[in-house]
């Protein structure tokens, strides 16, 4: 029998720490700063527009939504199967798993044209809005998080058990839903898609346990707290499995979108325009997400060693925002064809792709609120026994 | 008078002040045994002075019966009629002489204005 | 002026002056009461600064209350949190002209501030259910809580169920605190509410709420942990 | 006490009780029970379903009186930058991909879809179907998520991007920033007995390219185009049954 794994606080009183928190804090400071301005100002200092109406912060709120799912399916694999390695960061990815799924709301709570309306979902529901089912399924998700999170700090082992079965369960559930968001409306192409959902569940575990290799070694490093290569590495292993389903997914949908005649132009578009789309699906999506890292993860000679995992989880982790970024956008620029075989034009922006990039205003606030759950997760190691005194076996 | 008292009896007297700020903010603006303010309307000239429900009932629940009406008309469908914002300015000829020095008095910023227009 | 203005006049000033005096006189008594002996709960700053900059900490964050019970800390942090939104939300009614920042505020005070009942129930709820707190709670610490919840009620429903006309009560407080006092506003639930909270002006610095300010005056947590360096003289004379 | 008011103090009252208890969860079930809040309260009050036709044989590309008329009417807002003007209705240029092929002109607005996808996708039910089948916005209720422009086929849905100051028909209440707006077929003018202002405006021009009517009057001017010419909807492929009919293209 294994010992007991002690969980206790950090001291949190080093210089590096407060410098840590303070950045952090400075960083999502500004974050709210930018949503203030872009609230009192409105969304013309966005780069959005009438034809790009979802922007930066919509894809890093699906973004944290997917790190968010993967870190709790992660954490509740330790209670549900026994896989008591992962015990280890079971707290602090459950923990993580709340704040980034509170972080991904308050992106697109601050980026509504009213947040001050926020109550109304609550109050006012559409059951075939998939956006209100889903406020609806966040709310359970948060709880769940919190509850599964009690009860592993009063180490009810039975309740975790059937917790993180809940947890994983709900983590799907969350998930298919935020990838319906999208694979629900009929009126773009790229959206249009039954295979949005699993997909998103797919890269939300693979950029979940990126996020975890990355947070953990940096956590345990930086804690000055050992912690055993072998968990990385088999952190990397599972990795390397959904990044396999998610490349699976990602092939999949786009030959069968591109193999339907009417799709042709739009495909043609997102593959081999060579435009800004283009070399964001393959260089980022594909050769950064998907490609490089399972090389990395499949090469004997890199598959073990804990540098090259964390490159490759950098690696995922970007390709994935790369993955989110096509999803949300490109189906936005792309005009609507309204009248096939026609051309069309307006002042409107018909009949043209539309432009669109990043703001500076939507960066700083979008990455604020990113930012701004690292910092309460770095003071919630102060404050709550996330980690354990030691991670080797 | 040793530190710490000198330093108790500043504390006493910041409390005392803090809990008894608000009174001397108002009397500072306002003046002592001076009538309190109050909001000075300009009311419709030529009507006879009768709004579409008795006074005193319209200044507690005037919000009510717009809210009432503004999700009868819009959502049901059904016609304006002398409850909805529309007909407010038939006889209220000037918002800031009316409606705004009661928002203005009582720290309240209704949303109508931003799409409403009153004169 | 009617009979229930001339009534309510004299029994706000009769707050108020019980209220505030009563105050000063609790406060002061604190702040007389000799403390023979050095007894800062350790660990504690030595320095003066130090001591006010983690009194600062300690009021904003309840530390005591935290490291003591975590399930009280929600409850007890939550009341005070709320509390603090509907002073926000009331300030208006008090102060003329309404400065800056206060009426845009208002909806988003309201959002929280309606939460009020919610910690008071779950206070009362934890000290009825659970023993050990049962054991140790008294008639005051209910009556306390209850009154607030009260007060908390009856203003709600002045919010969402019988509206009452905003500028006649402002106009009828401004009066009060002026010395000018004009006609009550005939409006029972307003009635009930501002009743209520005479109950409480009354009551509050001869009950346990006085730890609003009495915090700020009790030794263990405002000396000084300074006993090397300064010599501590007990006023009583003793050793 | 009007009755109105007990009504409202009943429901207020309710809403407190309700609010204590759950309300999203509630509101949920009441939500199912009704088919979604987005039908309008009172379906009962009329069978009328307006609709327009266009006939873009008599359109002319020059012509901007119904866009013009729409935008004085409604309080559009018009900054002078084509990322962030509103468009109720637009006038689109079509050139069929054939050598030398003459092209056609005409407005596009919202269609009044039966099946509107921007209700369905609307989280608090602000878009809604009026009892005499206008999709409308409540923006009293909207919160600027912006799911409808993204579910919209026809493009038809504008977002306030910044705050518009100046009315140009101070009868017609205008929009605070941060909500979505678009078409409301002129409720306000129908419900006075009116023409909406574009079918007025593009009548006076003597062009007489809009018919506007009830769809279910077998005795109106629209249900004889209708029934004798077959105008088609845009996209009609995708079912959402538009209430716009264009003929001539």
């Amino acid at each position: 029998m294994k010992n007991k794994i002690r969980f206790s606080t950090i001291k949190g009183n080093s210089r590096e720490y407060v410098l840590l928190v303070l950045s952090l804090g400075f960083v999502s400071f500004c974050g709210f700063v930018a949503a203030w301005l872009r609230y009192t100002h409105g969304h013309y200092i966005t780069n959005m527009t009438n034809a790009v109406p979802w922007g930066f912060p919509k894809i890093v709120a699906i973004y944290m939504i997917g790190l968010s799912a993967g870190s709790l399916v992660l954490s509740s694999l330790s209670g549900v199967f026994g896989i008591t390695e992962f015990k280890i960061f079971a707290r602090s990815a459950a923990l993580l798993a709340a704040l980034l799924l509170i972080g991904a709301l308050m992106s697109i709570i601050l980026d509504w044209g009213r947040p001050d309306r926020i109550l109304v979902p609550f109050v006012h529901i559409n059951p075939r809005s998939m956006f209100s089912l889903d406020a609806m399924f966040y709310t359970a998700y948060i709880l769940t998080c919190f509850v599964y999170l009690w009860a592993m700090f009063k180490e009810k082992t039975e309740l975790v058990k059937r917790l993180g079965v809940l947890a994983i369960f709900i983590a799907i559930l969350v998930h298919s839903g935020t990838g319906a968001i999208f694979g629900f409306v009929g009126a773009r192409e790229l959206y249009h898609s039954p295979l949005l959902p699993p997909l998103f569940i797919a890269s939300a575990l693979s950029s979940g346990s990126a996020m975890m290799v990355v947070v953990m070694y940096l956590t345990f490093r930086w804690s000055r707290r050992p912690l055993d290569d072998a968990l990385l590495i088999r952190l990397g292993s599972y990795m390397a499995a959904f990044l396999l389903v998610a490349g699976f997914f990602i092939f999949v949908e786009n030959v069968t979108r591109a193999y339907f005649p009417a799709n042709y132009e739009v495909q043609r578009f997102l593959l081999t325009s060579g435009n800004k789309y283009s070399q964001i699906f393959w260089v980022g999506m594909v050769g950064i997400g998907v490609v490089l890292p399972l090389g990395i993860l499949f090469n004997p000679a890199t598959r073990q060693n804990v540098g090259w995992i964390l490159f490759a989880s950098a690696l995922v982790l970007a390709g994935v925002l790369a993955e989110r970024y096509i999803i949300v956008i490109p189906a936005q620029v792309f005009p609507i064809d309204l009248f096939p075989g026609m051309k069309v034009s307006s002042p409107f922006m018909d009949g043209v792709v539309a432009k669109y990039s990043i703001s500076v205003v939507e960066a700083f606030y979008g990455l604020g609120i990113f930012t701004f759950v690292f910092f309460l997760y770095a003071l919630a190691l102060k404050f709550f026994e996330l980690l354990p005194e030691g991670a080797e076996k | 008078m040793s530190r710490d008292s000198l330093a108790a009896a500043a504390l006493v007297a910041a409390l005392l002040a803090a809990a008894a700020a608000p009174t001397l903010y108002t009397a500072a603006a306002n003046g002592l045994f001076k009538k309190p303010p109050r909001p000075e309307l300009v009311l419709p000239k030529g009507g006879d002075g009768k709004c579409v429900e008795p006074t005193d009932y319209m200044r507690a629940n005037h919000m009510k019966l717009l809210v009432n009406a503004r999700d009868r008309i819009v959502r049901g469908g059904e016609k304006l009629d002398k409850y909805h914002i529309e007909g407010c300015k038939n006889c209220h000829a000037r918002r800031a002489e009316f409606c705004d020095r009661c928002h203005a008095y009582a720290g309240v910023k209704p949303e109508c204005f931003g799409c409403h227009y009153l004169p | 002026m009617s009979a229930l203005s001339l009534f309510y006049a004299g029994i706000s000033y009769a707050g108020a002056v019980v209220f505030f005096g009563g105050l000063a006189y609790k406060l002061i008594g604190y702040a007389l009461t000799p403390s023979p002996l050095k007894i800062p709960l350790t660990p504690q700053p030595a320095s003066a600064a130090g001591v006010a900059w983690k009194a600062v900490g300690s009021i904003l964050s309840f530390r005591a209350l935290w490291n003591g019970d975590r399930w009280t800390w929600v409850g007890g942090y939550g009341l005070h949190l709320v509390l603090v939104f509907v002073f926000i939300r009331h300030l208006r009614l008090f102060l003329s002209p309404v400065p800056w920042p206060l009426a845009d505020v208002q909806p988003f005070a309201l959002l929280i501030g309606a939460l009020l009942p919610l910690p008071l129930v779950y206070l009362m709820a934890r000290r009825a259910a659970v023993d050990r707190y049962r054991q140790i709670s008294s008639g005051a610490d209910y009556f306390a809580l209850a009154l607030l919840l009260l007060i908390g009620l009856s203003g709600l429903s002045l919010k969402f169920l019988f509206h009452a006309d905003v500028v006649g009560i402002k106009e009828f407080l401004l009066g009060l605190m002026l010395l000018s006092p004009v006609e009550v506003p005939e409006h029972p639930a307003f009635l009930v509410h501002f009743s209520l909270v005479l109950v409480l002006g009354f009551y509050f610095p001869f009950s346990k709420l006085i730890h609003a300010g009495g915090v700020l005056l009790s030794p263990t947590t405002m000396q000084a942990d300074d006993a090397p360096d300064v010599r501590h003289v007990n006023p009583w004379g003793g050793q | 006490m009007t009755d109105m008011d007990r009504r409202g103090l009943l429901k207020a009252g309710i809403a407190v009780l309700a609010g204590a208890a759950l309300a999203p969860g509630v509101t949920l079930i009441r939500a199912f029970a009704d088919g979604g809040e987005g039908t309008s309260s009172s379906p009962s009050a009329s069978k009328i379903r307006w609709g327009m036709v266009i006939d873009a044989n008599k359109c002319t590309e020059k012509c901007q009186e119904c866009t013009n008329a729409c935008r004085t009417e409604n309080n559009v807002p018009f900054f002078g930058d084509e990322r962030w003007d509103g468009h109720w209705i637009r006038k689109a240029t079509l050139t069929p991909e054939i050598e030398g092929a003459r092209s056609r002109s005409l407005p596009l607005l919202c269609n009044h879809c039966e099946n509107p996808p921007c209700q369905h996708v609307c989280p608090v039910a602000a878009t809604f179907t009026r009892h005499d089948g206008i999709v409308m916005i409540d923006k009293h209720r909207c919160i600027g998520c912006r799911y409808c422009m993204a579910a919209c086929p026809y493009k038809a849905r504008t977002y306030v991007f910044k705050q518009p100051d100046a009315w140009s028909n101070p009868d017609v209440p205008k929009r605070d920033k941060g909500v979505v707006e678009k078409c409301t077929f002129c409720a306000h003018r129908l419900d006075q007995g009116r023409l909406p202002a574009c079918v007025e405006a593009c009548n006076k021009s003597g062009e007489k390219a809009m018919i506007f009517g009830d769809l279910n009057d077998p005795k109106s001017e629209i249900y004889k185009y209708i029934r004798e010419l077959s105008p088609k909807g845009i996209r009609e492929d995708m079912g959402l049954k538009p209430k716009v009919y264009y003929s001539g293209i």
